[in-house]
């Protein structure tokens, strides 16, 4: 195998070269055509080589989504996409890798393989699109449902308690962890830009809406109405404000692990007092990553980002510190340790 | 029977022997079988060994669960197995007795260190008498000696823990073993004052008590003869002592390099037995290979389907549960048709099973064992040194054909090593790959008009961008179908690819007799060596009988049928329930029968000429 | 071909009939072939239904790869497929029309709703040109209406969007079909009143369009005959129509109330087409069904286990994919021999395949596909309402023997329905289970001699405290056993238990034809209809050849090796690459030969009485 | 299935009673063995039916547990246990499970289902014995073996970071984690009494010493000559204390969600100063488990108990509710929706 340097981009690419010529094919209105869209700006907004470009999906709605990109692509099987992404930087670690899940392919039955991709940091791209229900199948709920989502497998209900994909991924020691809504274009957009310059693996939970099977479930913070108030687009070194008029805030509890949100302006309370986001801070993070409307707002963007070297790094440094070492060909490693010669 | 005494110069002549050494785990039995191994293979013998660690990681002392064992089996002509039943048998305390007597033959020589057999150990081992004080031995050839005792004597000179001298003692029995079948010593030294050679007091400490134990023989009068074996007469050349796991990662990475891959990706879950051929590859990173220990074995053959569709060839490892676990995958790989190569060390089944026991009880799985219509190439290897050259095989035939391949070993050939003629690495075939990189034309599912083999299409490769998975694929673009008429050409095609394999590999050998005649005893995998012998030993008897040995299980050879047609019967020895003989049957509708043994344990030599014979006669 | 025209009032007399209703995905085509389904079930047909979704979620409007149909076959006498090629298509839209044509015989009825034949509509469908306004449907008796419109007219009087009233021209669709066919209009009436109990604006506006579209068959002069078919003759009772899930899933809640347990856990992973067999059981929590969605299918396998473990009948549901992930764990199941029952609804593959579509490639998974010797029993189910039978027959050797059971459907038989008669409850078997409470002389092995079925000991009972696991198990105290000769025993015990169970099922029967002739045509699974009705086909035109369908393909019933040598030769139609025929050819070494399918469909009755008869007549 | 309600325990049972027949097979000086010891006391001493306690596990050393004790075994497959005891839960609610997994068996190929059991949180107490290592197979590194671990399978030295056990139940959602060590009988016995008081998963990670294949990996805070510098046991309600002076204590930084360490009565540090353990607070379970020596304190015990209902409770829940919905026979069952009669 001859790992192919592509040549420097000729000319500037575009979001519809990115365009594949298949016919896209999920429901009308579906919000993954919109994510659709901004990986596309993306790829053309950083430059990317097509065929330098790998999508890599498990399988579900969300995981179609190779087919409509024109780079390569692996529209693998239920929850191992994070598996087989591994396998291919291990024998191609310079190619870009993007990686597809929802959160029944990523984290019901691919929760393993999401838990380990993100421990050892491979570097890649990994978006999660949580319509928090199983699309595809026709609409089971997920481990991220809500408690007491109807479902045609929970006709009373669900029980379980969801999971948060952003609490998870700290907890599986992710160094990159961002969160976006796919309608929110500009949004996605710079986060998913942040997300392909991060080196290391990138998770990005994006909220998608399912219009036939969960149609509005997060419309308490997608909602147009309510976004500015419900919404808390976090920035490196910025305090954390939000509100149409940018007068709501957080602040630590004074000597208690807990945030509150407080009005700038009122009872006393200054931009001084509002807590600036670090992102990376894990504890922030997690503390953020827990906040939910109506009490709080939902927080988005890049909620930390803490780089550390990946795994292809470690591992090819380590090829390359034992290139030299042992018997070099096949025939001194066939006679390392004892040999005897019988006279002919 | 009461042993003859005799006098130790005259040396009686043998054409076989199989000795095992048997103690405790914390005894050091492997090291000295394999310096016995080793004196044994420079004194030009023919040699198979087999060594039979506990199940437990670490038992307590002197327990019959801790007992750790080495066999080898030498000879002046063709040796094919660790042997059967014993010539001699050293046990280094109570419990190595109680596991093992039962296979030492009458008559046989049994070395015993009388300094361990105290009561405490007598007890753990489970005896009430001591075995040595009553008639219990009277059938052996027994050698009481005190080896502890004499073996300090022989170190005490050496600046040696009370410790360190008493683990000495090994290498006591190794020296008496040694001048009892005439073997040189030279090796064994250089080998301890290499091994030691920061601590030279223990390294001359060790080659004191081998020396000790030698010159015991020399000079008392033991109560057992000693022995001469001739060379056996081999081919010109040299050679070397291989494990199966040894030969077959080296096989691996001469495939890798005969297919002109520089990088190969191995990817596995540690699983007994398989896990060696992980650690062996782990430590040839200068051959670029690398490899992942994934999270399970479904990531693992995951990880070794990304890399080859990479452009790496992909290899995983495992034994029947975590083969199991890979079922889902293996079907993507063959899907997109992306050249893996997994190996299987089979071990005792069902589910957990019997893991430190061999068995051969997946050809099922590995010929049927998927959803669908997914055929894929299944190889077997015969013996340790065969995993050298199925290993090649199976990466020509993964890259060749664009397939995963099955490679079916199992947890005996693993461990079981064998003299080895080691191959110019510069005479080796070469099947370099070739990778597309011409967009025009270009399709994802272009094949080989003759061999049916995809391209092998990588990301890197500027004009081929393209997408695969496991949906059914149109046969000409590639791109999902549900159409009904492609989805049969589809499942012709893959079945068609594999099926014409039988084109390009040997036909079908008779192992040993004529290609004809009143039996054919048809084996696969690590029962070559015993029914070797056994068919061997019966024609000797003047009996009409032939062996086949199968490598290639799917595609079988395409003589296979005609040649199992000109034999009345048709025998099929293996360690499971009847799996090949089954295969057979419904290929080729011959009246194949089965001889079953499923107990963990490999074929004895002797019980198979009498099963055979029985058959024969009857 | 032009269509001849006649007088309303005489119709044509017709023993069988195949519609196929196609439109778009919004058209409502399911719920308009159901409500045909039902007043031809109650005017006393025979009759199968088969619906056929889209493989996408909700594709755009108007394309081709959104268009959704229900067929049903209904007659005068024994129906049993969904029917070969339709005598009536209605086609909605252009995309409906593109999709199904190919299917129409020639002079068949063509019903289209001109409304929709826009030029947007026909550009998605990727028509060219009008089918309607050329030549193309010449050979077809082609009713061009302008449903939309004559029932925007119908529908007028009442308070509805637009976007309802069009959405209520499948009900006019409706009432010209029942009018063409004679059927009564009454149940859909109830049915729509019922439906929309809540909206009656919209069921009055619902009953006026179908009976807009039944009075302007009564009155329009069209270019179609109508016609009568007889009631079919059916045993007396009362009936109801299935789908293969429900009748699947009342099988199972009759077994366990059988093996009086009043506990079921089923533990399931969603996945296309078995999902809805999860979904059913989680609509009976009143009957002690707990279902469980587990992360994935080794999970659900895993706490169907655990559930057994525990004294509940465990089952667990899935396809193709699924199942291979399970394989590890159905081997523990195995090896603790517990009863759950493993519903494999086979899907097309290998890999993802082609999930929406029919197969039966599943078969050596099921039969082989675990490591090690691990057998167990097999069932396959033929027809919607032989699901009922085989889901409590599968229930009583579970637990009657102490064994996972795999239970294989398809997606085909899911879906498909057909009339039941339904059985009373009360008079169904029982086979009540015993649970273990004595703990003198108690032992976790312990087996009925009888059917070698170990105890079920469950935790919670005092006294039987034990420990069970995957590793082999001693025979007699049930501890971990490493020991060989146990190995065997216990290898060999368990082929015994599923074996025995050969002599606990009916003998093979023949399903239609003589126990012996020139050949029989042998299936399994969903194949039994268009095998029966090509078969009764034959036998009228004088062959001799008779069916035998297979239910139990492990172990076979006793008499099977038997029955298929009493033909000259054995055909075995398969919805795969020839599986069942290669099982057959091992067990019995007859020359069974392949009749291969794998386009996702099933078997066409036509298609198999040529290929069945160009080899009766070579 | 009639669930045998056991009689009320009758006589006082003590610790020997839960020893099995079986003889134990660890390596002499193992771990396992105080582990063992542990549970058997804490069974005597919550006073546990036997007939009526279940132990589930995978495969591995520790997986062996089982065997060991009297009670209920069920010694399953590698990483499946917690699928196993969920279902043995949904059959029989009331039987008393506890789980016994490993760092591989629970972490590496089973680490999907632990998510998934935690975040269900069904009621049963789950040991991790953490020696981070594989033991059974002879010592390969693990998810939570430090970098650099040189095994059979790294022979150069592992290169991906290893996961935290803790971090990761929290960020599964679990309701309950805990923390002690092998051969600290009290501690460790006072822990899982208070994991089984918990209802709900309660998730106990156990640092356990393998003799062979890593033995000391823990010594820097489980030896005796370190420990009470280098433990910090925390109790509900109490300060962070630790050390042989009990001086030393945790303070978080001022308006930072960062802790440090601080000596009671140096720069005018006081107790009041010291961060007080609330063990319903998930992010001070957070911090408090990502602390390690030299720089902080390892610190042990209860770190995060906030109860919540269990799944069976959710499950059996509903099972009741709807006991009386819907035809109450098969005969009606089946005879729900059109059915006709055919006269006879
Ligand atoms: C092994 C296996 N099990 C189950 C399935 C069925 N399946 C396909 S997608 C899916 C869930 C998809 O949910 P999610 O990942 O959330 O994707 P979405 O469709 O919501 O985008 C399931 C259960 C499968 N294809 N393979
Ligand atoms: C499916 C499967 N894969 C692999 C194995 C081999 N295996 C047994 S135990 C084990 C790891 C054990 O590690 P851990 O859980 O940390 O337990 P420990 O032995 O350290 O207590 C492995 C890989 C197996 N038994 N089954
Ligand atoms: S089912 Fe939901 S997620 Fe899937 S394509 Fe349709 S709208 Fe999108
Ligand atoms: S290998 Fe390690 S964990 Fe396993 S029994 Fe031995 S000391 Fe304990
Ligand atoms: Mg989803
Ligand atoms: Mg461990």
């Amino acid at each position: 195998m001859t790992v192919i340097t592509p040549p420097p981009a000729e000319k500037k690419v575009t979001a519809a070269d990115f365009e594949s010529d298949q016919e896209v094919r999920w429901c009308p209105g579906c919000g993954d055509y919109a994510i659709l869209k901004a990986v596309q700006r993306t790829l053309a907004e950083v430059g990317a080589r097509k065929e330098n470009t790998v999508f890599v999906s498990g399988i579900g709605c969300s995981s179609r989504f190779p087919y409509y990109i024109s780079t390569y692509g692996f529209h693998t099987i239920h929850g191992r996409a994070p598996a087989v992404a591994t396998g291919l930087k291990l024998a191609q670690p310079d190619l870009d890798v993007w990686l597809v899940t929802g959160d029944g392919d990523g984290l019901s039955i691919g929760g393993n393989h999401l838990l380990h991709v993100l421990r050892r940091n491979v570097n890649m791209q990994l978006m999660l699109f949580n319509n928090e229900i199983y699309g595809l199948t026709k609409g089971q709920y997920s481990p991220t449902s809500r408690v007491g989502t109807r479902s045609p497998s929970t006709p009373l209900g669900s029980v379980d308690m969801p999971l948060s994909p952003t609490l998870f991924a700290l907890g599986a020691g992710a160094r990159f962890v961002a969160r976006s809504v796919d309608t929110q274009q500009p949004h996605l957009v710079t986060v998913l830009k942040r997300a392909h310059a991060h080196h290391g693996t990138s998770f990005v939970e994006i909220f998608q809406n399912c219009v036939v099977y969960n149609d509005g479930v997060f419309d308490e913070f997608t909602d147009r109405s309510v976004a500015p108030d419900r919404q808390l687009l976090v920035e490196h070194g910025k305090p954390l404000v939000f509100g149409k008029a940018k007068n709501q805030g957080l602040r630590l509890k004074p000597n208690e692990l807990e945030l509150e949100v407080v009005t700038i302006g009122e009872n006393g309370v200054s931009v001084a007092d509002i807590l600036v986001h670090d992102e990376r801070n894990r504890a922030l993070a997690s503390l953020l990553g827990s906040l939910h409307p109506p009490d709080f707002p939902q927080v988005l963007g890049v909620l930390y980002c803490n780089p550390a070297p990946s795994f292809e790094d470690a591992v090819f440094g380590q090829m390359k510190a034992a290139a030299n070492v042992g018997p070099k060909d096949l025939d001194s490693l066939m006679r390392t340790g004892r040999t005897w010669t019988v006279g002919g | 029977m009461s042993a003859p005494t005799q006098t130790p110069t005259a040396r009686v002549p043998r054409d076989f022997v199989v000795i095992r050494f048997a103690g405790d785990s914390g005894d050091g039995m492997q090291i000295t079988g394999s310096e016995f191994m080793a004196e044994t293979a420079l004194a030009g013998n023919d040699l198979s060994t087999f060594p039979d660690y506990p199940a437990e990681i670490r038992a307590p002392a002197g327990t019959t669960f801790g007992v750790s064992a080495f066999q080898i089996h030498f000879g002046a002509g063709e040796v094919m197995t660790a042997g059967d039943d014993l010539d001699a048998l050293i046990a280094m305390n109570p419990a190595a007795l109680k596991v093992n007597l039962k296979d030492l033959k009458p008559g046989g020589v049994l070395v015993c260190d009388l300094g361990a057999f105290t009561a405490r150990n007598l007890t753990k081992a489970g005896y009430v008498e001591n075995p040595l004080e009553n008639n219990a031995l009277s059938e052996y050839r027994v050698l009481k000696l005190d080896v502890t005792k004499l073996n300090a004597e022989a170190v005490k000179g050496f600046d040696l823990g009370t410790k360190e001298a008493v683990r000495s003692r090994n290498m006591w029995t190794l020296g008496l073993m040694l001048w009892m079948y005439g073997r040189d010593r030279h090796a064994t030294v250089e080998w301890l004052l290499k091994k030691f050679a920061k601590k030279p007091e223990i390294a001359k400490a060790n080659v004191a008590a081998m020396n000790a134990g030698h010159a015991f023989g020399e000079t008392a009068e033991l109560a057992a003869p000693s022995y001469s074996v001739a060379p056996a007469s081999v081919a010109p050349g040299t050679y070397r002592t291989v494990t199966g796991t040894e030969s077959l990662v080296w096989g691996l990475v001469a495939g890798a390099q005969a297919a002109a891959l520089p990088r190969v990706v191995m990817a596995s879950y540690p699983i007994t037995p398989s896990s060696p051929v992980l650690h062996t590859l782990a430590g040839l990173k200068q051959f670029g290979i690398v490899t992942f220990q994934a999270e399970d074995e479904i990531a693992a053959m995951c990880a070794a389907i990304g890399a080859a569709y990479g452009g790496a060839l992909g290899i995983t490892s495992s034994s029947g549960p975590g083969i199991a676990l890979k079922t889902e995958a293996i079907g993507l790989a063959v899907m997109t048709e992306l050249p893996v190569v997994i190996i299987n060390n089979q071990r005792g089944g069902p589910s957990t099973g019997l893991p430190t026991k061999t068995e051969q009880s997946d050809l099922y799985q590995a010929v049927y064992g998927r959803n669908g219509d997914t055929p894929l190439p299944v190889l077997s290897t015969a013996t340790p040194s065969d995993c050298f050259e199925v290993g090649m095989e199976a990466v020509r035939i993964a890259t060749k054909y664009m397939t995963p391949v099955l490679l079916l070993t199992d947890g005996y050939l693993a461990n079981a090593s064998e003299p080895w003629l080691i191959p110019d690495a510069t005479r080796l075939p070469k099947f370099p790959v070739t990778f597309r990189t011409e967009p025009e034309g270009f399709q994802p599912y272009l094949r080989d008009p003759k061999t049916l083999g995809r391209v092998w299409a990588v990301p890197g490769t500027p004009g081929l961008e393209h997408r695969i998975g496991g949906i059914e694929k149109d046969y000409d673009t590639g791109h999902i179908s549900y159409d009904d008429a492609n989805h049969q050409k589809m499942t012709d095609t893959r079945a068609a690819k594999i099926d014409g394999i039988a084109n390009d590999i040997p036909l079908q050998a008779v192992a040993l007799g004529d290609d004809h005649g009143k039996m054919a005893v048809v084996g696969w995998g690590s029962t070559y060596g015993p029914i070797h012998q056994a068919v061997r030993a019966l024609r000797a008897e003047g009996h009409n009988v032939s062996q086949i040995h199968i490598r290639y299980l799917k595609p079988f050879p395409r003589n296979l049928g005609d040649l199992l047609r000109r034999f009345d019967r048709v025998l099929v020895p293996e360690m499971n329930n009847g799996q090949l003989v089954s295969v057979l049957r419904a290929e080729y509708l011959v009246p194949a029968e089965k001889l079953s043994k499923v107990t963990g344990k490999p074929f004895k030599i002797a019980e198979l000429v009498t099963a055979i014979r029985s058959r024969l006669e009857k």
